[in-house]
């Protein structure tokens, strides 16, 4: 049976960390992190802050926003439903104490680390190649950091955050079984603004 | 000095870059700044192509892109591109132009024979013969084919690249002339995001080509250069807006390197297509002047009266030294000072009788000749112009009489007024109003639609002072920026005085049709109004009196306004022409409808950067490759690439196959499952749910435990089925086909959020959280058990459960389910694990034999058991009576999706067609997929059908080709012989068995 | 009327077109009609012309709201074809191109039928399947039908990228199909009818239904109040308008759909290219523009207008499997209102309300059946019960569940 | 290309939504007892008003949200847009 380091040797991610780079922008595919879906009622002042002692912060309320603290970050996605990055521990560590915050049966948590990749396009053309696939308005008035939005890049489903304002920094998740062809997009994109 | 017509000075045009092109094989030089048209006018090339229907001789009318004749062949081989505006077209070194639908040549071409015998075909001529004999329709077509068409399309693959974008901003301005540049100026001077567009390679529109007004000028300069200059302003030149959507979503075709000639780009693209969204839109698009229709007004020669003053101001080219302008308004009244300015001998011909004096006296000045109240009556020169006639016009404009003169001549300017550009408006949905001050539609703001917020400014909107436009465009420009809640800035704004601000189009007499001493269409000479499309006030009148008098009819019956240029000049001399003969007011003959795009669009750009590797989203599994090092052959299933089988050196896809079907009976092979659907289900209510959602019964399977689903929609027509776990108290795993997944998933979320929104379920898509190997075959449990941790034994691990535990290190849950009949584990670990979890099985499973196979083998494995591919063996119209499935629909559920319709008269008949099985009597025999099953044998169609072929395959496994089928009354059927008619006329005759050809007790399964 | 003939035109050109008649009368409508036909697009005048010609009943009167052929008619890409799957629209369809196949002449007006064969493509498994299914049913109800191998398909349209990435994998032939000139089917039907009789009133919107005893009388128009023995509504895009005016609903949603021409050129295809996996259906005009069908909006709008993505979706895969089109150039595109039934097949069918008929339903492919259609639902009329052509089509299908699912079976539009 | 206001989310690009049909089809309790008429009048037969039209539409590529819409299907002017469950927005004073 194969050791836990030859395990972790053999993992795997979509773009095996690619990474591009000219003309203003970099793209590079993320290092993975561990990833949890939450489904909770969060107008229920109860659960929110059960999970705000769980996750070390109050789970972004508001649409279209993230929030972060310490190793997470807390992703809005829907009114019920948020998306958890898990920077330092494992969805394994993590989801029994998520679970035990909500009310049995009214939610769920689900392991999703392996469902997404994270590709982050960073420097001053990085805007441009970012509006250049969606039609989401990415200005820095209707989207700065601590903004992120479902919505299409091409043809792909994405989940775009805005990191930074001063080095126009962006991460793009989209699903793993789609993740060369973004790449592909981005990096022909990047190439043409 | 080749460029006979080129002015000693002045100009646009820079005189220190020569370039180099050719016409129709001949060699010319033009100038940096030029355009093919004016560097053509300024070679003294004035034949620049044929008319679509009768072959005749046209030249250049017009400067912009409302150009109707000059339609080129822009260069060769893969790069060539039909019916390309020569007015268009900026001059680039080594141009290669050709003209178009002309044989053998453009100076003698044997299609002109159609002129001669024009008067055979009238418009619509085509509706009244080539009928007989009725078989002969198809070689008359062939010939008709050939003659239509203008340029050819290329023969090679497009080598270019396209780019298409997204774009957001508060302001869009279309269009940079005096008004645009006005709008975007103002609503610059706060911090909206503003758009200015313009098809031109300068901003400036209409007065680039207008004599030099030094205010203007400069303002004009010193605008565009603020507006480079500001961060929040993007500049478009050379972008031509194509379309007005709802919701202020436009879309504008940029050429980025198109106008540095092919190959010149390096690896930017194109054309770059752009998608925006506008919060307001200021439409500033101008206007276009209309011709005057006369008599045979379409010889090379006759132009626009702005087009030579363009031709003169900015560009440097005299078209000719004898000048006639003949006009019905002033505005070409600057035409003809132009051109006296620049040394042409002018005749002024002026429809109208009286005239001011103030015009006349300027004439004077420029010692232009002036004649009123005349007008053409007839146009001398066949290829270019020599000389025309004029005679006076009757007071009421309907005949000529008196004392003709003729005036040599080289060129006619003439000027039938001016048409606001409101395509951009009218593409968004506004209703126009007439104007008759100035002879011209223009937008009724009252009537914009809602949803299209934005301003119709300057020329477009009937405005055609100079001074006007800026102030309209200025006002426009804060209203919009205060619109979006900014705040705007004072911005100074030129004052023009008296002298400069020329005072518009002034005084227009309309004189819709020029008469002649014949009457419409008696004569020998042709009065067009549509150059592209051959159409001449002739046929109007003969549309009117066979009964088209509507203006959809009349286009559509003569092909008015229907040509590459879509009647930008002549659609309003058109239904003015057929408003008199129906002696009703334009208004109310109205116009036809504006659609996109303005200028004709090319297709690659559209399309973008989304062709080819990006054409489709393609989807890959962690194992992709995996597959792609074993050399697998890959399927599309949905967007997924799936292995379809993998080919051992010298099979083809028969034998691969064959050895991958066989040898999973008979030891084991693996697949990648991963493109199963995977929806993880939580919450108090699922179980619930699930009994809504599925067919069969749910509450009581156990923690653990699997079971196989179908569901159905309200139609009780099968739509879906898979596997589903219960992974705990509440919560489930359920796997959907492939291609369904997103179908599924919509369909549980549609009946949660919508129907049973107080019901405690949640799901989420994990698809791609987990690859999945399949792992078939007699080995199976051996093979496993070299990797895994867990109790593999029948008793602790029983079919139709699922464990978690390692494998090959990896945390895993292992689904003990098949689809092939045999012993079966599905090994679901996390998707970075997968290619890890592959590999691995494949070193160990060599003592064992392992194969891989692909969906294909699948396939048949799988029907060899019988088992159902939704999507193959259903097809929407499918119920599980009809697949033998009576065993899944729960009798003791009060309700299921679908449920009711099944006591629907039809749904409910016994003798539907039904799932059977099928062994051909010859067993080398493989029907085709969708062979059918006749009634009875007959020598030739048509035969009644009572069942077809849905799966079909070549089994290693039976020895003999075996199928599954839908047969009428099929259940009641097994036994008896059936025959199918396939389409070469050959009769098989085939068994009709149960579907379930393998181990129908299900003891491998179980093993 | 004034036969047309080559004779009839060398003649009227010696008299500078002077002399020609209107193709059809525009007369002010009379107080009743036998029969009252809603709808000038080609059905509604298909079924007057055979109801005066075949039928007896001259006495009719299409009202119109617009004009004749502003509807789906006059928008449409124009394929004919009688390809279908299953038996019922296998007897309609092939019904009309019969009718098709000598229409010209029996309108004494060229409608351009041209039979330039009718090519479906299959790229996938998945499509050769059907394409399988289909053939042999076509084939097996007496309609002709070619399986193409790819290298066959390349040798029918030498421009084509067999490779692209949807790969060809195979394709269905009919060679009877083709396409015919859209406008010229609505005039040579209106200029028929008009001939035997019939009433064709333009401008004329039908508002509301006159039923009494549950029973039409008569119908409202803006032209004032129209009896008639019986009334036919062949309204298309706008048939739910017409029933909700008769007090019932229809199994009916309509959707924009929409349609391209590229700017002419010289002969580059020559049959036409229909591809329902990838949404391409392509022929070259007459004219020498491409004809390009979009798919259809999935919302319900009677704005005459799509949405510009679909556009795009139509485009860049025709632009993959005929990469040299990338370069030609879209000249107009437009949008018609589509009348979609749940099972994509048509309604002839009598209705709840005695002596009102519908015909309906065709959504995005019902050119094609234009004189089949007319014919059928003139017998039908004229007889009070739908003639054997017809009645497949009944509306109580979608209680009864007996729906004549192309949809489903075979997905495939147009 | 409209924009559509998602009630979660707020305006998007029409391209990120699916639209669904006429909105506020009650699926029937009791399906049993229900006539074929009746039946078949729930799943196949609609309003297709031209004119106000109340339709469902899911935010696809968003907060995949199911929510109403009242649209004008000739104007295609979306009024408003309204959460399930939600009360219906009255219809608009001036509606083209
Ligand atoms: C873009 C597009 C592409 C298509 N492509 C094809 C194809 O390739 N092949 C094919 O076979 N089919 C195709 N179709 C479908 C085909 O066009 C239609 O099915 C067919 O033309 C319908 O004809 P019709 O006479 O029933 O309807 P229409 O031509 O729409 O006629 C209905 C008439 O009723 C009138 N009307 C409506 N309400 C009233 C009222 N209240 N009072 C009076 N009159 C009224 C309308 O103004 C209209 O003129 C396509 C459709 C579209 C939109
Ligand atoms: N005196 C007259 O009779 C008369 C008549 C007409 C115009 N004019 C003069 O023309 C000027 C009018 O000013 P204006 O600003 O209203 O118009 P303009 O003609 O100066 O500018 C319009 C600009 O819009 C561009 N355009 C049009 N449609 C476009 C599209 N779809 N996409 C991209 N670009 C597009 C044109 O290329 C042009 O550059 C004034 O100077 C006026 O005096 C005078
Ligand atoms: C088969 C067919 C061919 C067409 N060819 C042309 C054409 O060559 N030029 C053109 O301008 N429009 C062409 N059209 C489009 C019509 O101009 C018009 O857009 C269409 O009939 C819809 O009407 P509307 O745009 O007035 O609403 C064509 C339409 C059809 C159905
Ligand atoms: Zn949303």
């Amino acid at each position: 049976m194969a050791d836990q380091a030859t395990l972790r040797a053999g993992m795997a991610t979509p773009l095996s960390g690619q990474s591009y780079s000219s003309n203003g922008i970099t793209i590079s595919e993320q290092q993975s992190c561990d990833k949890l879906i939450v489904r909770a009622d969060f107008s229920d002042a109860a659960t929110v802050a059960a999970l705000s002692q769980v996750l070390g912060q109050t789970p972004a309320l508001e649409a279209n926003t993230y929030s972060m603290a310490d190793d997470k970050a807390v992703y809005w996605l829907g009114p019920d439903e948020r998306l958890v990055y898990l920077h330092a521990q494992t969805a394994a560590d993590t989801i029994g104490s998520v679970q035990a915050a909500i009310p049995a049966g009214k939610g769920a948590v689900v392991d999703v680390s392996d469902y997404y990749t994270v590709i982050q396009l960073s420097g001053q053309n990085a805007r441009d190649v970012l509006s250049s696939g969606t039609p989401f308005d990415v200005h820095p008035r209707v989207f700065g950091a601590g903004q992120c939005a479902q919505t299409r890049y091409g043809s792909a489903t994405v989940l775009l955050s805005a990191l930074d304002d001063d080095t126009p920094t962006f991460n793009v998740q989209v699903r793993w079984s789609f993740a060369q062809y973004l790449w592909t997009y981005l990096a022909r994109v990047a190439g043409y603004c | 000095m080749s460029q006979s017509c080129r002015l000693d000075s002045g100009g646009r045009i820079d005189r220190s870059k020569v370039l180099q092109f050719t016409f129709d094989g001949k060699s010319y030089t033009g100038f940096k700044g030029d355009t093919l048209a004016s560097a053509l006018l300024a070679n003294g090339v004035k034949l620049l192509g044929r008319s679509f229907k009768y072959h005749r001789p046209r030249g250049l009318i017009a400067a912009g892109s409302e150009e109707p004749n000059a339609l080129m062949q822009l260069e060769n081989g893969a790069y060539t591109e039909p019916n390309t505006r020569a007015t268009c077209i900026e001059l680039y070194d080594g141009l290669v132009a050709n003209s178009q639908n002309r044989w053998p040549s453009l100076g003698f071409d044997v299609g002109a024979i159609n002129s001669s015998v024009a008067r055979f075909l009238p418009a619509g001529f085509y509706y009244k013969t080539f009928m007989w004999p009725a078989s002969m329709w198809m070689t008359y077509e062939k010939f008709i084919r050939k003659a239509a068409g203008l340029g050819v399309s290329p023969t090679e693959p497009d080598p270019d690249v396209y780019h298409s974008r997204y774009a957001t901003c508060d302001v869009l301005v279309i269009g940079g002339g005096p008004a645009g540049l006005a709008a975007a100026t103002a609503a610059a001077g706060s911090d909206a995001r503003v758009m200015l567009i313009d098809e031109q390679s300068e901003f400036g529109g209409s007065t680039l080509g207008a004599a030099a007004v030094p205010e203007v000028a400069s303002w004009v300069a010193a605008s565009t250069a603020a507006l480079a200059a500001n961060n929040n302003v993007t500049l478009l030149p050379r972008t031509t807006v194509t379309g007005y959507f709802d919701y202020n979503y436009l879309t504008a075709v940029e050429k980025v390197t198109d106008h540095l000639g092919p190959g010149n780009g390096g690896t930017a693209p194109r054309q770059r297509f752009w998608k925006i969204r506008a919060s307001r839109v200021v439409i500033a698009a101008g206007s276009i002047e209309r011709p005057l229709v006369f008599a045979d007004n379409d010889r090379p020669g006759i132009m626009l009266a702005n087009a030579v003053s363009t031709y003169i101001n900015r560009f440097g080219v005299l078209p000719d030294q004898n000048i006639v302008v003949f006009t019905n308004n002033d505005s070409a009244y600057r035409t003809a000072v132009d051109a006296a300015r620049s040394g042409a001998t002018v005749t002024m011909v002026d429809t109208r009788a009286e005239v001011s004096a103030e015009l006349t006296r300027v004439l004077q000045q420029h010692k232009v000749k002036q004649f009123t109240g005349h007008a053409i009556s007839s146009v001398q020169g066949t290829k270019g112009v020599k000389a025309v006639r004029i005679m006076p016009l009757s007071a009421d404009g309907k005949s000529l009489q008196g004392q003709a003169w003729e005036i040599n001549c080289g060129i006619v300017a003439n000027s039938g007024g001016w048409t606001p550009s409101v395509h951009m408006f009218s593409q968004s949905g506004g209703k126009l109003q007439y104007d008759n001050s100035i002879e011209g539609f223009v937008p009724d703001p009252a009537k914009a639609k809602r949803i299209n917020p934005g301003f119709s400014v300057g020329a477009c909107n009937g405005s055609f002072a100079t001074g006007d436009c800026i102030a309209e465009g200025a006002q426009a420009g804060r209203q919009a920026v205060e619109a979006c809640g900014f705040v705007a800035s004072d911005v100074a704004m030129p004052e023009l005085t008296d002298a400069l601000n020329d005072t518009g189009m002034g005084g227009i007499a309309a004189l819709w049709l020029v008469p002649t001493v014949h009457p419409v269409g008696e004569g020998p000479a042709k009065h067009f109004h549509d150059f592209q499309n051959d159409v001449t006030a002739a046929d109007i009148h003969l549309a009117a009196r066979e009964g088209y008098l509507s203006v959809e009819h009349l286009k559509r019956y003569t092909t008015t306004g229907m040509a590459t240029d879509q009647g930008k000049t002549s659609n309003l001399n058109a239904l003015a022409i057929m408003a008199e003969i129906r002696g009703a007011q334009i208004p109310e003959v109205g116009t036809t409808t504006f659609r996109p795009p303005f200028t004709p669009l090319t297709f690659g750009a559209i399309g973008g950067q989304e062709s080819k590797d990006l054409f489709l989203q393609e989807r890959h599994t962690p194992m992709h490759q995996c597959h792609v090092q074993n050399n697998a052959v890959f399927e599309d299933v949905g967007d997924w690439k799936r292995p379809w089988y993998f080919p051992h050196s010298g099979e083809d896809m028969h034998a691969a196959v064959q050895r991958e079907t066989l040898s999973v009976r008979t030891d084991v092979g693996m697949l990648d499952a991963s493109t199963l659907g995977k929806i993880d289900i939580q919450g108090a209510d699922a179980a619930e749910f699930l009994e809504m959602i599925y067919t069969n019964n749910w509450k009581k399977l156990a923690i653990g435990n699997c079971r196989y689903g179908l569901m159905l929609n309200e139609h009780g027509m099968i739509f879906d089925d898979g596997v589903t776990t219960r992974l705990g108290e509440h919560h489930y795993h359920m796997t959907t086909t492939s291609g369904g997944a997103a179908r599924v998933l919509n369909w549980l979320e549609e009946w949660l959020q919508t129907e049973w929104p107080e019901k405690q379920v949640y799901c989420t898509s994990v698809t791609e959280q987990w690859a999945v190997v399949a792992l078939n075959g007699p080995k199976a449990r051996d093979l496993l058990a070299t990797l895994s941790d867990i109790d593999l034994s029948k008793e602790a691990f029983p079919f139709m459960s699922m464990r978690e535990g390692q494998v090959a290190g990896i945390p895993a849950r292992v689904y003990r389910i098949s689809f092939t009949g045999e012993l079966a584990y599905e090994i679901n670990v996390p998707a970075r694990f997968g290619r890890q979890l592959w590999e691995t099985l494949q070193e160990a499973g060599k003592p064992f034999n392992l194969c891989h196979y692909g969906t294909e083998a699948m396939h048949v494995l799988r029907a060899e058991k019988g088992f159902i591919i939704v999507g193959q063996d259903t097809d929407g119209t499918v119920t599980p009576a009809d697949m033998d499935m009576d065993w899944i629909v729960s009798k003791t559920k009060p309700d299921f999706l679908g449920k009711r319709s099944f006591l629907r008269s039809d749904t409910a008949r016994d003798d539907r067609q039904q799932l059977v099985g099928l062994l051909t009597t010859d067993p080398t025999v493989v029907l085709m997929e969708g062979a059918h099953i006749v009634q009875e044998i007959k020598d030739a169609p048509p035969m009644t059908t009572i069942g077809r072929v849905t799966s079909s395959y070549m089994s290693p496994n039976l020895e003999r080709s075996f199928a599954l089928g839908m047969l009428k009354n099929g259940l009641a059927r097994k036994g008896e012989t059936v025959q199918l008619s396939l389409m070469n006329g050959d009769a098989v005759e085939a068994l009709v068995t149960d579907p379930v050809f393998i181990d129908k007790e299900g003891v491998r399964v179980r093993g | 009327m004034k036969a047309y003939s080559l004779f009839s035109l060398a003649r009227n050109a010696m008299s500078y077109h002077r002399n020609w008649q209107r193709a059809w009368r525009s007369p002010d409508p009379k107080k009743h009609y036998d029969v009252v036909i809603i709808g000038g697009g080609g059905h509604g005048l298909a079924t007057a012309y055979y109801l005066a010609t075949q039928c007896g009943i001259s006495n009719v009167a299409v009202l119109e709201k617009g004009w004749l052929g502003g509807g789906n008619t006059g928008r449409n890409t124009t394929i004919v074809r009688s390809n279908y799957l299953l038996d019922a629209s296998a007897g309609m369809y092939e019904h009309a191109v019969k009718l098709w196949e000598g229409l010209s002449q029996e309108l004494n007006y060229n409608v351009m039928f041209s039979q330039r064969g009718l090519l479906h493509l299959a790229h996938s498994v998945h499509d050769m399947q059907e394409i399988g299914r289909r053939g042999n049913a076509i084939h097996l109800n007496g309609i002709d039908s070619e399986f193409l191998t790819p290298a066959q398909v390349k040798e029918m349209l030498p421009i084509i990228n067999l490779d692209c990435h949807y790969p060809v994998m195979g394709g269905l032939l009919q060679r009877r199909g083709g396409t015919a000139r859209h406008d010229a089917v609505a005039w040579g039907y209106a200029r028929g009818a008009d001939a035997a009789g019939v009433d064709i009133i333009q401008n004329c919107e039908v508002t509301g239904m006159r039923i009494e005893n549950n029973q039409v009388v008569g119908v409202d128009t803006s032209r004032g109040f129209i009896g008639a023995g019986k009334v036919g509504s062949v309204a298309a895009g706008h048939s739910s308008v017409i029933a909700e005016m008769a007090g019932f609903k229809l199994p009916i949603e309509c959707y924009p759909l929409q349609a391209l021409v590229s700017e002419p050129v010289k002969p580059i295809i020559d049959c036409v290219v229909m591809s329902n996996g990838i949404h391409v259906y392509v022929s070259q005009s007459d004219k020498g523009e491409l004809v390009v069908g979009a798919g259809s909006d999935a919302y319900n709008s009677y704005s005459q207008r799509g949405s510009y993505d679909f556009i795009e979706h139509t485009v860049g895969p025709l632009c993959e499997l005929f990469p040299l089109f990338s370069r030609l150039r879209m000249l107009r595109q437009w949008a018609g209102i589509v009348d979609v039934t749940v099972d994509r097949s048509p309604i002839l069918s009598k209705t709840s309300v005695k002596n009102l008929f519908f015909n309906c339903g065709w959504g995005t492919g019902g050119f094609k059946a234009t004189p089949g259609s007319g014919h059928a639902f003139a017998h039908s009329i004229a007889a009070g019960e739908m003639n054997a052509i017809a009645a497949p089509f009944s509306i109580d299908r979608f209680n009864t569940g007996a729906l004549i699912d192309e949809g489903a079976a075979a997905a495939v539009a147009h | 290309m409209f924009i559509i206001t998602c009630p979660y989310c707020g305006d998007r690009d029409q391209t990120e939504f699916t639209c669904h049909g006429e909105a506020h089809i009650a699926r029937p309790l009791n399906t049993e007892s229900l006539s074929d008429e009746e039946w078949g009048d729930y799943v196949f037969f609609r309003q297709n008003p031209k004119g106000m039209h109340r339709e469902r539409w899911v935010h696809a590529h968003g907060c995949r949200r199911w929510f109403n819409a009242l649209r004008n299907t000739v104007s295609d002017e979306i009024f408003a847009t309204y959460k399930v469950g939600d009360a219906r927005p009255p219809l608009p004073e001036n509606p083209s």
